[in-house]
């Protein structure tokens, strides 16, 4: 059966369509493996910076009705002790591994590219979208087209492993970064990163809940969002698309897919379903290809792309 | 799934120069071994295990360590906390004879676990050490359980001198002579502590509480995990079985810091 | 009881914070009374353009986890018939009517304002942030600071009625936009709008739900959006915020006011509970007023406001 | 909430040249009055009356009127359409005599709530009148039912010459004059079929099943609401009783529209 969920995602062969995104269950070559024994077909390591970061002050997550709000800061061992996790990993697994990283210029990922190429990950992710470092570095880079150029242009010189480029949601026009990024070079696009972001406020001490006010959406309630921007962008280039935000059950991975997506991050879920919840959703997915008849991946249709 | 409580202060005792035993009146309806996310949404948020809770009452034992710790002894009855959880796994409620082996502020955690046990009918045998005998903590809450308590202080000022490892050690080499083995070991202190009393333990089974950096505490940063087997403590743990502590390679050798950074014991 | 919850807004007498917000329930006179009579403290009127407009195909709604999406686009009557609405409305009632107008140019908007000068409406409500008429007129003005200083001084100019400016949430710098608002004579701020748009598919059928394709995300998955944005408004701007975006239950009441906001709007919750939804909640705010001894609705504190 | 599914359609009649009934294998458990809205996600989205519904089908019958339901006569058994429901109120279940005074398209929805009444042992006496012989519908499916059926058409090309309000005049007056009354009427049809029907119901208990533009159907768009009282009739009705329909001042005499206009009758 999980044999009908193999593909071929940039000449690399995965054994399912689900990808552990960057910033769950990651910080560790062993948190690495739950995700890919659970079921993962492809694992995200967090976002690694130059330096290590202890990130924010706790609380750094809050739950409410439908979704996660994080502010995690970026917490990362820096990219030298993050690789060797990586590299740990690899010893222990076949699964391909994205090697996420955040910086705020062009320099500072040209450097964390060039520690990437020494390493046995298997892509190079760059986090152009993290909404909450926002006191620290202002608006993400991924709002602006020129800049997501330039980065990418400069590390498509010089990385040795494809590159996929991490988009945020709160952008005026995601078809004209995405194109952006496509034209510098790059191989893939991952989106959404979280939306918002948001605040919740705890009424009976009148505080925020979380330590830095704001955070990241994620889980159920960035479907709809999720959705509407993977298919605008699928419409719009044509390099494969990691999609994710909210997928929680079998039938939302296939929505990613019919939106334009290739293969679909699950990251909230765990909260929801445990580590278990890739090889529930991989279940789902299976479940739905007999009902409907599609032998492989490949067979879903896509939704017809929107004429701009 | 939010969980999250805004709890009034009922009640602050002072154990010692540095800890201090906090309760709340609520109905948490926890297990022994669980822990709770505390927070003031101003100095942070810390995980401390449940020293007590009854239908209606719960307590935390907390140490004076760093920032955190001291912000929150600022407190007075009667302030607001907000807590969430209690999370995490819970010690295994054994039958037969048992033994506790507990150090330092984790020693709290063993007063609710103990009641617990009392109540199963088990036979519970306490050692309760500390330091020194200004650090030694709950003697008195011990005595009134009805449990076999042995106190010990590295210095000797309270209880027998030695580490409450080397009073286990004594005991179970003792009850191996006697052939009347513990049923089941618990431990609760300092890693090294654990990871001293580990090798005693070939032929009992037995469960630890362990500590790890925790941030979300619900399972998705993947700051506490454990190598090689990627366990979540907050989630999988606090308390783990010997048959997966025996897997931890990194059990008394390092653990992670806020960054993930890994720091050698 | 009830008397707690009253207040003035603008020198109005209102009797109860919460607000009927544009859209909901309010295409007639009698519509409009319904949630009037339900508790609702101020009513708003469907958003009126110069000329009747029929709005999107079906499916204009559609229902997920965490809220609904909907692409109504922006039906009604035309500013004449639903001005007499809001007359007959106000010939039965006693309820500030905040009449909501949307035009794409200054020019509209003027003559918008003429017409509302001359009706018994009690606010005047700029629309500048419809999402679900994108395809026709593009990215909403609420996203220009200079077009929002443009449309709002020159309406200000001329309108009899204090002026509300109902900003977007799908902004860079919210904070931005609302003091362009404000230094152009806005009386009144009103957030936010729907977010995404999103989009959800239908597996069976490879569709997207809503005919339109894409629409606006309303209710609990959009509150902490709107409390981070309503917070950030209020640290920055003077004059007073009427708050709304996924409010249920007093409680998220009670979190919109602490972040900011004066006036709170309750929409998509009347689908969720009833039209009685106003007294409801009403009734949950003097409960924790009671709880927490506040013995006016200006005695619930405030955050303190960020500093920029 | 979201009750949104996606279903073959099992079966389709030709009931007229402009009308067909479309099956569905579903258990709807829908109330007689009740209806759904139904899209194909390309053509519109439209609300239908349940005409039909056992445990596992139910039916709508539509009549071709503008666009959509153009679009939907061009679909065929096994092709998938969308529906959304049951939405909104239901018939008051009599028991006793009652009439049923239907007309058009609005007739077939009577075919479900005659069953339930039969079921429930009450007497029915329905008038299913239509403006002619190729219009009138469903009167083969009534036959099966063991209910009293009185057809009319308004040219007499089929059963009784005039219209359904003509014929219920008749026999209202009759049963006056009997002493033996109804004790429930029921309308669905056009609605100035039902206001004309209106006054000769002073003395007895009814309801109607309304029309209105509908878009949301889940009560919050405000499309459907019918002066002065604000009802929405997507949720409220479409099946209103006596006492509502009187106070309502719109009731024969306009609508709105897409765009909320009035529209006269
Ligand atoms: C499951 C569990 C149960 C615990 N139970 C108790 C208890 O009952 N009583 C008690 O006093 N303490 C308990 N702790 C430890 C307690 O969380 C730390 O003492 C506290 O976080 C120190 O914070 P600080 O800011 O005062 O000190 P810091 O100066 O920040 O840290 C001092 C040390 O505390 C530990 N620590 C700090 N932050 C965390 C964190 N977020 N998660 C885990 N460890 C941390 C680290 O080892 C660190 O080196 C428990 C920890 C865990 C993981
Ligand atoms: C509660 C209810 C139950 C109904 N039951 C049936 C039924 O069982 N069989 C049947 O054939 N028809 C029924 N209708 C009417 C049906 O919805 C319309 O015939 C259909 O919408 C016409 O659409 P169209 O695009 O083909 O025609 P159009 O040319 O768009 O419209 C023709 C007329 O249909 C009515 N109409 C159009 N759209 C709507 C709408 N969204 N909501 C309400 N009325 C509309 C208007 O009176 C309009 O003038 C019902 C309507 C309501 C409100
Ligand atoms: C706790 C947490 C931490 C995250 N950290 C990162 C990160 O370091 N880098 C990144 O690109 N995305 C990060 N994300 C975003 C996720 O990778 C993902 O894009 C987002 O959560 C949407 O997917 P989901 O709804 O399935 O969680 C994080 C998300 C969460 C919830
Ligand atoms: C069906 C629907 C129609 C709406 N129409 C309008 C509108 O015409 N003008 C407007 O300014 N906002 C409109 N809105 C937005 C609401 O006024 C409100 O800003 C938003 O729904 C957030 O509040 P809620 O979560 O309480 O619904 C509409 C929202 C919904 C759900
Ligand atoms: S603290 Fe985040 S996974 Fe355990
Ligand atoms: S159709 Fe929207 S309220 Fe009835």
């Amino acid at each position: 059966m999980r044999k009908r969920l193999k593909t071929k995602f940039l000449g690399i062969e995965v054994n399912s369509p689900l990808v552990l995104p960057a910033g769950i269950m990651d910080m560790s070559f062993s948190g690495l493996s739950v995700s890919a024994k659970n079921g993962a077909g492809v694992v995200t390591s967090k976002s690694l910076t130059l330096e290590p970061r202890m990130g924010h002050k706790g609380p750094v997550v809050a739950e409410f009705a439908s979704g996660l709000l994080n502010a995690m800061g970026l917490c990362n061992p820096g990219i030298m002790d993050g690789l060797t996790e990586i590299n740990q990993f690899k010893e222990r697994s076949d699964t391909p591994v994205i090697v996420s990283v955040f910086a705020t210029n062009t320099d500072d990922f040209s450097e964390l590219t060039k520690h990437v190429n020494k390493s046995r990950g298997d892509f190079l992710e760059l986090n152009l979208s993290c909404p909450n470092v926002f006191d620290e570095f202002g608006i993400p880079l991924a709002a602006s087209k020129d800049e997501v150029f330039k980065i990418v242009k400069t590390v498509k010189e010089i990385s040795r492993l494809p590159i996929i480029v991490k988009l945020s949601p709160n952008v005026y026009d995601i078809v004209e970064i995405a194109l952006a990024a496509e034209k510098a070079g790059a191989d893939v696009l991952c989106l959404i990163n979280t939306v918002g972001p948001g605040m919740l406020i705890n009424t009976k001490m009148v505080k925020p809940v979380l330590f830095n006010k704001f955070g990241g959406l994620s889980g159920p309630c960035i479907k709809p969002v999720a959705l509407k921007l993977i298919y605008q962008t699928y419409s719009a280039v044509n390099i494969p698309i990691i999609g994710m935000g909210g997928v929680t059950i079998g039938e939302d991975a296939i929505e990613m897919i019919m939106a334009g997506a290739t293969l679909v991050g699950v990251g909230t879920a765990v909260y929801y379903r445990g580590v278990e919840v890739f090889n529930k959703i991989n279940d789902e997915i299976i479940e739905f290809m007999n009902k409907s008849n599609y032998d492989s991946l490949e067979d879903i249709p896509k939704l017809e792309k929107l004429n701009e | 799934m939010n969980n999250r409580r805004t709890l009034k202060i009922a009640k602050i005792e002072t154990e010692t120069d540095d800890i201090k035993t906090y309760s709340f009146k609520y109905s948490l309806n926890a297990k022994p071994g669980q822990f709770i996310m505390l927070t003031d949404f101003e100095g942070g948020e810390k995980p401390f295990s449940i020293s007590d809770c009854t239908e209606d009452v719960f307590s935390i034992t907390v140490k004076r360590i760093g920032e955190f710790t001291s912000h929150l002894f600022q407190k007075r009855v009667g302030d607001y906390v907000s807590i969430r959880g209690a999370y995490g796994s819970s010690f295994f409620i054994s039958k037969g004879k048992v033994l506790l082996v507990g150090g330092g502020y984790a020693v709290p955690t063993f007063y609710f676990l103990s009641k617990v046990l009392k109540e199963n009918g088990t036979e519970v045998t306490l050692i309760n050490g500390a330091r020194t005998k200004d650090e030694h903590l709950f003697s008195k809450k011990f005595n009134g359980l009805g449990i076999k308590v042995i106190n010990t202080t590295d210095d000797g000022s309270f209880g027998e001198k030695g580490t409450s490892v080397d009073v286990a050690k004594r005991m179970l080499n003792n009850q191996r002579e006697n052939g009347k083995m513990f049923d089941f070991v618990y431990a609760s202190g300092p890693e090294m502590m654990m990871k001293a009393l580990q090798p005693l333990l070939d032929n009992v089974e037995y469960e630890f509480l362990l500590e790890r950096y925790m941030k979300c505490a619900i399972g998705i940063c993947g700051n506490c995990t454990m190598d090689p087997l990627g366990i979540r403590l907050c989630v999988e743990g606090p308390v783990l079985p010997k048959k997966l502590v025996e897997q931890l390679t990194e059990f008394g050798k390092y653990h992670r810091d806020a960054s993930g950074k890994r720091i050698k014991y």
